[in-house]
Parts: structure tokens; C-alpha cells; sequence
């Protein structure tokens, strides 16, 4: 069967014409076909000859009204051109020479038909699956991987860490701010401004050492205290202008309004 | 081999080295056509004894197979390193902090089902043993570390452990309220309290 | 079969028997161990030769497989590989011969374009691999064959395909141009004068 399959179509004589162009594989497979039909070795193959046949084959088509590829048109045109030059005589051929052209169209028939003569050689061997077997069902090799696990005491205790932090309720504990409240300040104001005769600055009655936060919510309770104890007569205020520092006094009985 | 096997048990020979199933003489016969099938199985058999294929008739039927003591080439083992997922990890760092611990407790703790696979694999790494039954209804199985887990993260004794400080102090427990700390550590100091 | 195959030849005989794949040395070794692996392959291939079955080496992997002459009675309907069309099997053959080789080179030697789907039915068959690009302006892709190619058509080696030598010796796998400059510009109309 496969020794066939480059046998030459059956029908290529111009004469029983009754040829479908699919038969071929471009131009190039029909003239190695033509060639093959001179029945000589490609080396001696005569490329004049091979191309009066391939130009009487088209021709033979043409009359036949057979549709042809263009580029089976465009190979007959070229050879009708190499057969031309070939006959001409010798000095008025051009570059490259028809001599060389018709070399490389020998060339590649040659190889063409090479290769397909190796395929075919190819096709032809003992192949596995048709004409040698393998075994249809092995057993196969098995390679049986064992885990050789791997962690380290970091993963683990990241982990458990992970859970931990994943897992727990999140309870929400809102802290107790420091603060002083309005009613320890008045106490605290009150008891120091009743010392107090001359103008003394607000910051002044502030306890010392206070954390930062806790200082600064003294002195707004301080403010308000002295607002609070001034409203009750029990102090003065005196600010010189806005940002300025406030001092306090305690009040002197019956020069209230004065100072205001 | 011997020299200048006949056409007729070399058709036997291939015949059987290719089939799916065992043969039985008459299926052989099918393929092979005419011959002393009897005495070409007969011959078969004691040209292949002792060889690293054997032709063995099981129940009628006949086939090559490897000699029984050759089992250990088609079947070899080859250690593979493996990271524990991650399920197998917290897992495994639950029953270190608490065992020994029933599978229902790890879920509780890990607030996620265990899937049984995940025991079944660190058991198989040898790290996790089990620890007998706790005597509640239901009887549950209990885990617990083996030798080969303190050896293998290289613990002197689970007292070794970091507790929740440590954990803190490493960052292993961000991002977790603060107020967390008491219950954490005071769970963990529990249990290293019933170990001792 | 000869006398007391020792252990090795045996585990690889029999590794050799239940392997899916045709193995190479070295998957062998994995399996069998230690000792002379070539000279046991080489053992075997001569006690296995004129049996049923055969060792064979392909490129590089050895596998058994039944001779070739018993193909008739071990041929199944269904083993039939599939058959190539002519474009296929002139491309397997070029490609084959010359390789590596891109697409514009097969269709230089076949004189028609490479139709889409015979690259591909090669490829699927396993048989040709791309095998890199050629450093050429565009950077065409190039085909090779594969080791399933040599195994498949029964070849050691590409050293093995059939009229490999004579064919390089006549220039037949030379590009036409550098073949026309061995020949000098030597004529061909000797011949059209001759026959005239």
C-alpha cells in the first residue's frame, strides 16, 4: 500500500486527458511526475523535453476548458521562457544563464523526489503499533513518593499565633481617659484662689507633674472652675487681649467691677 | 536463550507478551494457528524460570509476569520533601499548646473543621500520636505530641513552647486586641499547669 | 533461556517488562540500582534476539516489543495507526532528514506552501516538536523530529534513517544554491543536445 503512493498518477499522457488537477500537488509535483514518466534517472533527466511535456499537458488542459491553478499559468510561462532560451544560441542568453535555471529546476526535482522516496522508505519500516507491539497493558513502575514532611518551630508557632488571633472573641475595652473632672477642679481652684491677693496666672493652679494629656484637660476644667467661681463672686479674671495669659485673684469685697 | 526458538513459540511468546488479559490456550490458539501448544507452554515456562519474567498459568489462563522477588524494583519508594499545609500546621501547633486534645476540641480552638486527612497526615509524619480515649460520652479519640515532634523542632519538652508573651513580643498575635492577653496566656498556663 | 540470569540483569529485564515508557539508562538505574547497566542491555538484547520479543534501543530508551515478522497474527483491526496523507509524509521526511528545518525551508523543497494542518496532525502525532527558532531575520520557528519519531519508525538513532548516508553523499540534503555551486554551473543542455 504505501510502496503506491508515489506511484505517478495512471493518467498523465496529454492524451487521455482526463485528468483533475487535484491529483497533483502544484506544479512542481506534476513535472517530477512528467520527469518520473521518462523512465530515466533524474540526473539525466532532459529538462527540454520535460518542459515540451509539461507545456503540451497545460496546453492539453486548456483545450479540455480544465480549471488550472495560477500557478501552474505561471510555471508554464516560465518554462515556454526557459525552452526559448535554451534554444537560443549562446551568446545572446541572459543573466542568470538558462543553463543554470534549468540546472536548479533539475535540482529540485531531485530533491523533491528524494525526500519523497524517503517517506515512503520511511512509511515502509516496522513501525510500533502495526507492524512491531508493545506490551497493551503494563503494569508500569511505580514510584511511590513518601512526604518526608517539612516544618519548622517558627511555622508552628506562627500558626498557633494565627489561631489565636483568628479565633478569640474580640472584646472592645474602652479605656479610662485621665482626666480632671469640673467638680475636682472648682475644689481645686477654689481652695488655692482664696490664697491668692495678687493676679496670679490660671497654670499656676494646676497640679504639677501631669502627664501631658491629663495636663491639658486640668486646665480646661481649671478655666471652666474659674468661669464657675467667678460667676459666684468667689474670684476675679483678668485677660490682657485674645491668647493672652488669664490671671486670677481672689475677689476683694466691694471693688468688684473695677478691674472689668 | 536458547538457540533457534521455533516460529510457533515465538508466535506464543509474543502472543502472550502483548495481551491484556491473561490466555487461555484456545484464545492463544486464536492467534498462533497450528502446534504442540501444550509443550510450547511447557517450554516457555522453563525457559523463562529463574528469569526476571516468569510465564505462570493462573486458573487456565497464561501469562507473563515479573518473578515475585523482583516486587521491590516496580514499586520503590523515594522520600520527597513536603511543606504541611497549612490546616495540618495549625492543627499540629494546637495539640502541642493543649494536649492532649480530641478532635472536637482542635475544632473548637481552631474555630474550623479538621478534615480527617489532616490527622491522618500528621500521624503519618509521626509528630501527632494518639493519646488514648477521654472519658466523656462519645469516648473521643485524644492526640498528642511524640518524641519525634520534640525531636524534629528541636524541644527540650513542650515547656520549651513560647507562650503567649513570647508570641506577643514576636508579633505572632497581631493583630488582636490588647485586651486579649489575659485569656490567651491564662488558657496556655492552664494546661502547662495539668502537665505538670 | 541461559543458565542463572544473575539478579540485575533480571530486575532490569523485568523493569523493562511492566515499564509504560520505553526507559532510558538512567530512569532504569532509579529503578534497578547499581551495576553494569550497558553490559546487561547489551546481554539481554542478544539473548532476546531471534525470540518472539526483542530488545531494541531508540533513541537513547529501550523497550521490548515482538518481532516484526509476527506482525500478522498480532495485528488487531483497531491497530492501524492512522495513515498520512502524501503532504504529511513528505514533511515528516523532510523534516527528518534536514532538521532542524523551518517551514519555508520544506516548502522550498516541496515547491507548495505547507498546508495549516500538516504541521499540526505531526505534531499531535508526537513525531515533530518546534525546536527553537532560527536566528534569521523574522526568527522563523523550526521543526525537528522527536524521540517518539525514532521509536515509532523502529530507528536507533536519526544515523539510522534509511539512505541517510547515501543521500548526504550525493548532496541531496543540500539547499539547491549551495548544490549549484558544487556543480560549478555545470550544463544540463549536454543532455538536450544529446538527445537531439
Amino acid at each position: 500500500m504505501d510502496e503506491d503512493l508515489f506511484a505517478p498518477p495512471a493518467i498523465f499522457a496529454p492524451d487521455i486527458l482526463t485528468v483533475s488537477f487535484d491529483s497533483w500537488e502544484g506544479p512542481l509535483d506534476l513535472l517530477l511526475t512528467l520527469a518520473r514518466g521518462q523512465k530515466v534517472d533524474l540526473r539525466e533527466i532532459s529538462i527540454l523535453a520535460l518542459t515540451e511535456q509539461y507545456l503540451d499537458f497545460i496546453e492539453g488542459a486548456r483545450q479540455l476548458k480544465l480549471e488550472l491553478a495560477a500557478d501552474y499559468l505561471v510555471m508554464a510561462a516560465w518554462l515556454a521562457y526557459l525552452k526559448s532560451s535554451l534554444l537560443l544560441p549562446r551568446q545572446e542568453q541572459a543573466e542568470p544563464s538558462p543553463e543554470e535555471l534549468a540546472l536548479r529546476l533539475q535540482l529540485r526535482l531531485q530533491r523533491l523526489h528524494a525526500m519523497r522516496e524517503a517517506g515512503a522508505r520511511l512509511m515502509a519500516r516496522d513501525r510500533i503499533g502495526r507492524d512491531v507491539f508493545r506490551r497493551r497493558k503494563p503494569e508500569g513502575l511505580r514510584l511511590v513518593r513518601k512526604a518526608q514532611w517539612q516544618a519548622s518551630l517558627y511555622d508552628l508557632i506562627q500558626a498557633y499565633g494565627q489561631i489565636r488571633a483568628r479565633t478569640q472573641p474580640v472584646v472592645h475595652t474602652i479605656a479610662v481617659r485621665p482626666v480632671m473632672t469640673l467638680d475636682e477642679a472648682i475644689q481645686r481652684v477654689g481652695a488655692l484662689v482664696g490664697v491668692a491677693i495678687e493676679w496670679t496666672q490660671l497654670e499656676a493652679f494646676l497640679p504639677d507633674d501631669l502627664d501631658p494629656p491629663k495636663a491639658k484637660s486640668a486646665l480646661a476644667s481649671s478655666f471652666v472652675a474659674a468661669l464657675e467661681l467667678a460667676r459666684q463672686g468667689r474670684l476675679e479674671i483678668q485677660q490682657d487681649g485674645i491668647f493672652q495669659p488669664i490671671y486670677l485673684r481672689a475677689s476683694v469685697p466691694g471693688a468688684r467691677g473695677d478691674l472689668l | 536463550m536458547m538457540a533457534e526458538p521455533d516460529d510457533f513459540l515465538r508466535a506464543v511468546e509474543a502472543a502472550l507478551f502483548v495481551a491484556e488479559l491473561p490466555m487461555t490456550p484456545m484464545e492463544l490458539r486464536m492467534h498462533v494457528g497450528e502446534g504442540d501448544l501444550d509443550a510450547t507452554l511447557a517450554m516457555l515456562t522453563e525457559q523463562y524460570a529463574g528469569r526476571g519474567i516468569n510465564l505462570v498459568e493462573r486458573g487456565g489462563r497464561w501469562h507473563f509476569q515479573t518473578a515475585p522477588d523482583l516486587a521491590h524494583i516496580l514499586r520503590r519508594e523515594k522520600d520527597e520533601p513536603r511543606k504541611l499545609s497549612r490546616a495540618a500546621m495549625e492543627t499540629l501547633a494546637i495539640i502541642a499548646y493543649h494536649e492532649p486534645v480530641s478532635r472536637a476540641e482542635i475544632e473548637a480552638i481552631r474555630g474550623v473543621q479538621v478534615a480527617k486527612g489532616t490527622l491522618d497526615v500528621l500521624m503519618e509524619s509521626g509528630w501527632v500520636r494518639p493519646a488514648g480515649r477521654r472519658e466523656v460520652p462519645g469516648r473521643p479519640l485524644i492526640y498528642a505530641t511524640s518524641v519525634d515532634f520534640l525531636t524534629h523542632f528541636g524541644l527540650a519538652s513542650r515547656r520549651d513552647l513560647p507562650g503567649m508573651d513570647d508570641l506577643r513580643a514576636a508579633g505572632l498575635l497581631d493583630p488582636v486586641d490588647l485586651a486579649l492577653e489575659g485569656l490567651g496566656g491564662q488558657s496556655v498556663l492552664e494546661n502547662d499547669e495539668e502537665e505538670a
